[in-house]
């Protein structure tokens, strides 16, 4: 059934009463005008963990409340109508989803209580240039004795500025655009090479550029099996890719919401402008276009719980949906704002910038249009 | 679940003894559809077989009440019996306008004796329906019509004419909107009826579409005596009528619209026709970031379709105004189906007839896909009920 | 300057008079219903040399009227309006072309007074499956004593089924997909081995599937140089592009005013629909369109007329265009006429059908926007 | 033709001999035009010397009459001075909306006073003015304006506000509209009027846009006194000489958009920062479809700006209402490059703030170009007014 269960209709709630009371569009401009260089507020964070956000996707033997995707996505989609800045995506999605399926037991008991308690964030490192291409990771993981040293740079790792560890994809054999040779390790943020530039981005919410210089790690920092993290890489991307079109499907309706109330209220040329039919059917057809990338988005949260590794087509077809109606969504509120659409007055713009993020990351609507083609034979 | 599981084992075991193998295969053009009626020619055995064996179980309406000719299953039990015909490749045994409008019609407003009279012999393909809605100066205005039907005593005498009745010329019957007060507002003053279509006064003529095909007629009425027992519902009342089953056409035409691409999507017939390359991507790049993103669209509207139903299904009702999304971007969706696979076929799809392009197939497709977002209410009329009702914009 | 001169606005006036008069889109009805398997009226041709249109772009020095290109789209643009069916764009353009500029003396003398007479039709064959490309011409013309035999089959030759010659791209050199080693003939239709199977077309003009079968051919056939034939051949090419351009823009023009005149004239909801500022958005977008197209015409027949060996990329962004927006005309132009623009009793599926035809010949609108690209760098 | 090739060689020589090197380098940003004004700081020697050489000749405004500071150039002097100018890279050595705006307004509508007062000043640099249209409550509907100019005797007295005030707060003097009449009809109670900056009761407040810049302000006025010597043409008839502006606005804006596009195309960035196949194909195939097709329409749009005005040119006329064609294609383009620059910077073009990139520079210009399709009139003016004036289409 493509529908919410009760279960997860109360957690919609919660989530949206949360967010509205605790986390509203005004703290994330708070963030930016103090220009908190975390790029989320520590206080929220904890309010999350004593929610048990912290652990939906950990297993309940582990502390969490192993609530599944959907109610993970749930959250997403409320934390993205109020642009709520926290790192679950990176923490309590990603690197909770790596660790509860893949970790060893020691890093489970290292790390799984601790993102549950909201006291550790883990930031995951893939890309290597402007384009998202886990394949095309070159970053060297070179034998050393028992372990391995890691040296390379990884861009716009987000939550890297302030993680405390890092999940990071390195080629321990073949090169880059193979599937095969690609592990995974989990490397203390404080480890000797280690060094994260923080980056100052659109979304005031902040990111890193990583560089490993002969980062030494070993045999126990590898998460899941050595040349073979390719898979394990793809599950977890699967976790922060549907989040984040989760996301930009809360990002859409919330910018679609504000957008048919300023029609209700605005008048020109002694009309609502509500009443101009141009605008009604530019509303009417993004309204539809929303309802589809909703729909997309909730069978790839339900496949997901299904099964993560049989999930990549759905989950590539709400990211590029979710990605291209979010943008829709953006430009249309600014233009049918009109003047005060422009403006940093209202926050239309922090939407549009938002979107601009959560489309970019972990593949954009091309990156997933063409996996679609790919998986459905063309 | 046991009861379900063993109604789909039982179903299985059924189909199995009793599809015929001819009903098996592909339907490939409307000659293989099974519409009834009483001029009906089957067009094989099988096919009169295989509809005899279902009407006799109630299986060509299987959600309807065993009563009038359905099967008398829960929708549980319908969705079962149509995943087991579609494992098997079975055909529909029976297609009508009887089976999609006027029966949901008869079910929710006809009178008891209407039901026992019309519906079982539409559910043994009996008799064929058509639908008298549209009318030359009344297209998206359907409400403003001027077929009239005048009180004459035990019966009324109907005057007008019709357009877009579809299989008109091949129709025994027909259900027809006709305005009986034509003081009252355009929307009081309407009643819904039924008549046949041999009777004294009634004439037909095709019309003929730029596809080349000619599914609409133009349907005359010249003083035809309609009794008054064939008035379904209450007098001036029809446009709730009229309302209901818009709204159940509209959620078909819209599924349907998916339906069609159900089949192989543009992107597949393109790899298939213009091959791909070493890594299994569509040897043309511009169509291929296009048929790219229509796949991300039909998937998309594929999961809405199932989300509306099951959302409506959760609460026991219909999908009610949001039938206009699914009609739009159906319809729509459609039409950049079709206009992909124009790109693909290139030169091939300029040709009209002869036998290597199936009589022009191609482009006689694309061609009546044009009509599917003006039939069963136009894209803009649609996207006028999602701003209104669903968004509740103000009026002009 | 981006505008017609005297002289050419007079030659528009008089062709939207001739083929109003002469060949309203009844005329091709006509053709249709009687099912007049050449594709045009032979009175029709006569009537149009007579007019001086066979040699428009004859030098004057050979009998012609030495116009040029603007003045030969002009005519384009005005049968575009009206659906004229005749052998223009083959014989008055892409073959006159050819033989006034390449043609040996013997040829010239041979035929360029009967193309100025109306008295030849030729046809180019340069197509061999689907999609037009050039360069893919893989048909052999292997030398044999003194001459060549020809050995192939041409897709979708335009008035294949009616030329009285044929200008046939083959191979002398090289191997498909490069631009060398590709040389033109001019073939007699009646010549041994040489077949043309008529194809009944969507614009009900027709076409034809030639097929070579060891078809001998002489040095004297050859136009232009053995070999090196690719440059004239985008030359001529570059003349059918150019003339389907301008047809295009003609086409869109007139579904378009057709459908303002609807919009004007329609009633439903009891108020004339052109009243509804949804339609009026969506035809005053149209409208944008259509301008931009036909000033992309303008300077591409201008350029043609200055050098046609450097007009490609002005012809290819003229004919994506033309064919872009002449897509979009026929299809606003079916769905505000609403169920009458689906019937064949009003004119404007037959605009939409021959569109069809005109987009697709020589290059579609991907095929023109991947020239443009490349000659950008890109 | 033997005059003008006389003029290009002089021109020519005398650019030469006049523009300084450090003129000839391309405007990188803000910083690198000079806008004048009584409080501009020049940023370099040479900028001061170039606009000095310039206006000495009356070339910051080279077709305006010579007595009113400008060149006395024909329309074809003034195209091969641009060409020359372009030729060696020239900068612009003056920008003002004196010279776009006001000077083209009082050139049709001024008195002989007004035109010898305020023409000069802005042919040499010397006055900035700004522009007071937009009004918080008069976005679109432009004539609803409130800003009332009240009759007491020798001068008006100027309360209200405007918004979207181009520099404002960098502006010497004013040209507004306000209200003069308010029992008239909207457009029949508009006055145009001139007044200074620096007068008592005016005040002004930057708004901050989504691309973090400032370029607007709102316009505060609290019983401006204004001479009635400022009044523009007839009283209660601005509203013409608003009309006149904003089309030769939208033209300019038009073409302006056209102007940005005159760089590097998308594609050509793309290519630049992404690199090419062995075929010099963008190595990005689904972007490449789509930076294809914008360089069509941009190579198109191009063709149609020139096409416009050498058909006004060859009548003598401004191009009127197709200036609406041009605004609002030239802005929905704009807008679209910067989508695809976008696309193709990827994480690149997340960065606001640092060197490397260059301060944010592409989100910022993507984010700005926002505006164009609004400032200056939306595409939704542009449409309705293509509609109902060049398509004829009725009022609803």
């Amino acid at each position: 059934m493509l529908v919410l269960n009760d279960d997860q209709v109360m957690l919609q709630d919660a989530a949206r009463g949360f967010v509205t009371d605790k986390a509203p569009v005004a703290a994330l401009r708070r963030i930016r005008d103090e220009a908190i260089a975390e790029g989320f507020d520590r206080d929220l964070w904890s309010a999350m963990a004593a929610m048990g956000w912290t652990g939906i996707l950990v297993p309940e033997d582990q502390g969490g409340l192993g609530f599944g995707f959907v109610g993970a996505g749930i959250l997403c989609e409320e934390m993205g109508r109020t642009l709520t800045a926290s790192p679950f995506l990176s923490t309590a999605m990603m690197a909770a989803t790596a660790l509860s399926r893949a970790g060893s037991p020691a890093q489970k008991e290292r790390w799984l209580p601790a993102i549950v308690a909201g006291e550790a964030v883990i930031a995951t490192a893939v890309d290597e240039g402007r384009r998202h291409d886990p394949a095309g990771t070159a970053m060297r993981a070179e034998r050393h004795g028992n372990g391995f040293r890691l040296t390379g740079t990884k861009t716009y790792v987000v939550d890297g500025q302030v993680a405390d560890a890092v999940l990071v994809a390195a080629r321990t054999a073949g090169s880059a655009g193979e599937h095969g040779g690609i592990s995974l390790f989990l490397v203390d943020a404080r480890a000797r090479g280690l060094t994260a530039e923080r980056l100052a981005t659109l979304d005031s919410r902040g990111a890193a550029e990583l560089t490993f210089d002969g980062v030494a790690v070993t045999a126990d920092d590898v998460v899941g099996a050595v040349d073979d993290g390719h898979g394990l890489l793809e599950v977890v991307l699967g976790a922060g890719r549907a989040g984040l079109a989760a996301e930009l499907a809360g990002n859409a309706q919330e910018s679609f919401t504000r957008t048919m109330a300023y029609l209700k209220e605005r008048k020109q040329f002694g009309r609502t402008i509500g009443a101009f039919q141009a605008l009604q059917h530019r509303a009417a057809h993004l309204f539809c276009e929303v309802e589809i990338a909703r729909s997309a988005v909730l069978a790839a949260l339900q496949t997901l719980d299904a099964d993560p590794q049989a999930a990549s087509l759905a989950v590539s077809v709400a990211k590029a949906k979710a990605s291209s109606v979010a943008r829709l969504a953006a430009q249309e509120a600014v233009q049918m704002h009109g003047g005060i659409g422009m403006t940093d007055a209202i926050d239309i713009g922090l939407f549009m910038k938002r979107m601009q993020v959560a489309s970019t990351l972990y593949g954009d609507a091309d990156f997933h249009a063409d996996r679609v083609a790919l998986a459905r034979g063309f | 679940m046991d009861s379900l599981d063993a109604f789909r084992r039982e179903t299985r075991a059924w189909l199995d003894a009793n599809c015929p193998v001819e009903m098996r295969t592909p339907v490939t053009g409307d000659d293989d559809i099974c519409w009834g009626g009483r001029r009906w020619v089957f067009t094989s055995e099988a096919q009169k077989v295989w509809l005899e064996r279902m009407a006799a179980r109630g299986w060509t309406v299987p959600g309807w009440p065993r009563d009038y000719g359905g099967g008398g299953l829960s929708h549980e039990e319908v969705t079962i019996l149509k995943e087991e015909m579609r494992a098997i490749g079975a055909r529909s045994p029976l297609e009508s306008f009887g089976i999609w409008m006027l029966g949901p019609a008869l079910l929710a407003f006809g009178s008891e004796a209407q039901k026992k009279e019309h519906l079982p012999r539409i559910a043994r393909g009996e008799i064929r329906w058509c639908q008298g809605y549209s009318e030359p100066n009344a297209g998206s205005d359907l409400a403003s019509l001027q077929t009239r039907a005048d009180d004459a005593g035990d019966h009324f005498v109907v005057s007008g004419s019709k357009i877009w009745t579809s299989y008109a010329d091949k129709a025994d019957m027909i259900f027809c909107l006709v305005r009986t007060d034509f003081a009252a507002p355009k929307h009081l003053g309407i009643s819904f009826i039924l008549f046949d279509m041999t009777a004294p006064g009634v004439s037909t003529k095709p019309i003929l579409l730029i596809s080349g095909k000619s599914p609409f007629c133009e349907t005359f009425f010249d003083g035809v005596k309609v009794p008054k027992a064939n008035l379904v519902g209450t007098l001036n009342r029809g446009w709730d009528i009229a309302k209901y089953l818009l709204t159940h056409e509209r959620e078909m035409i819209g599924s349907g619209g998916g339906g069609l691409l159900g089949g192989r999507s543009p992107g597949q017939v393109a790899a298939a026709e213009i091959g791909t390359d070493g890594q299994g991507r569509l040897a043309d790049p511009f169509l291929r970031a296009d048929v790219a993103r229509a796949e991300v669209d039909a998937l998309a509207f594929a999961a809405t379709m199932t989300r509306y139903k099951d959302e409506a299904a959760a609460v026991g009702q219909g999908v009610g105004d949001k039938s206009s999304v699914l009609k739009y971007y159906g319809t729509e969706l459609n039409k950049r189906r079709y206009e992909l696979l124009m790109r693909a076929a290139g030169h091939e799809g300029l040709e009209w007839e002869g036998a290597r392009s199936d009589g022009g197939a191609r482009p006689r497709g694309w061609l009546r896909t044009k009509a599917n977002s003006i039939e069963g209410g136009t894209s803009e009329v649609m996207l006028d009920i999602v701003a209104k009702r669903l968004l509740q914009l103000p009026s002009a």
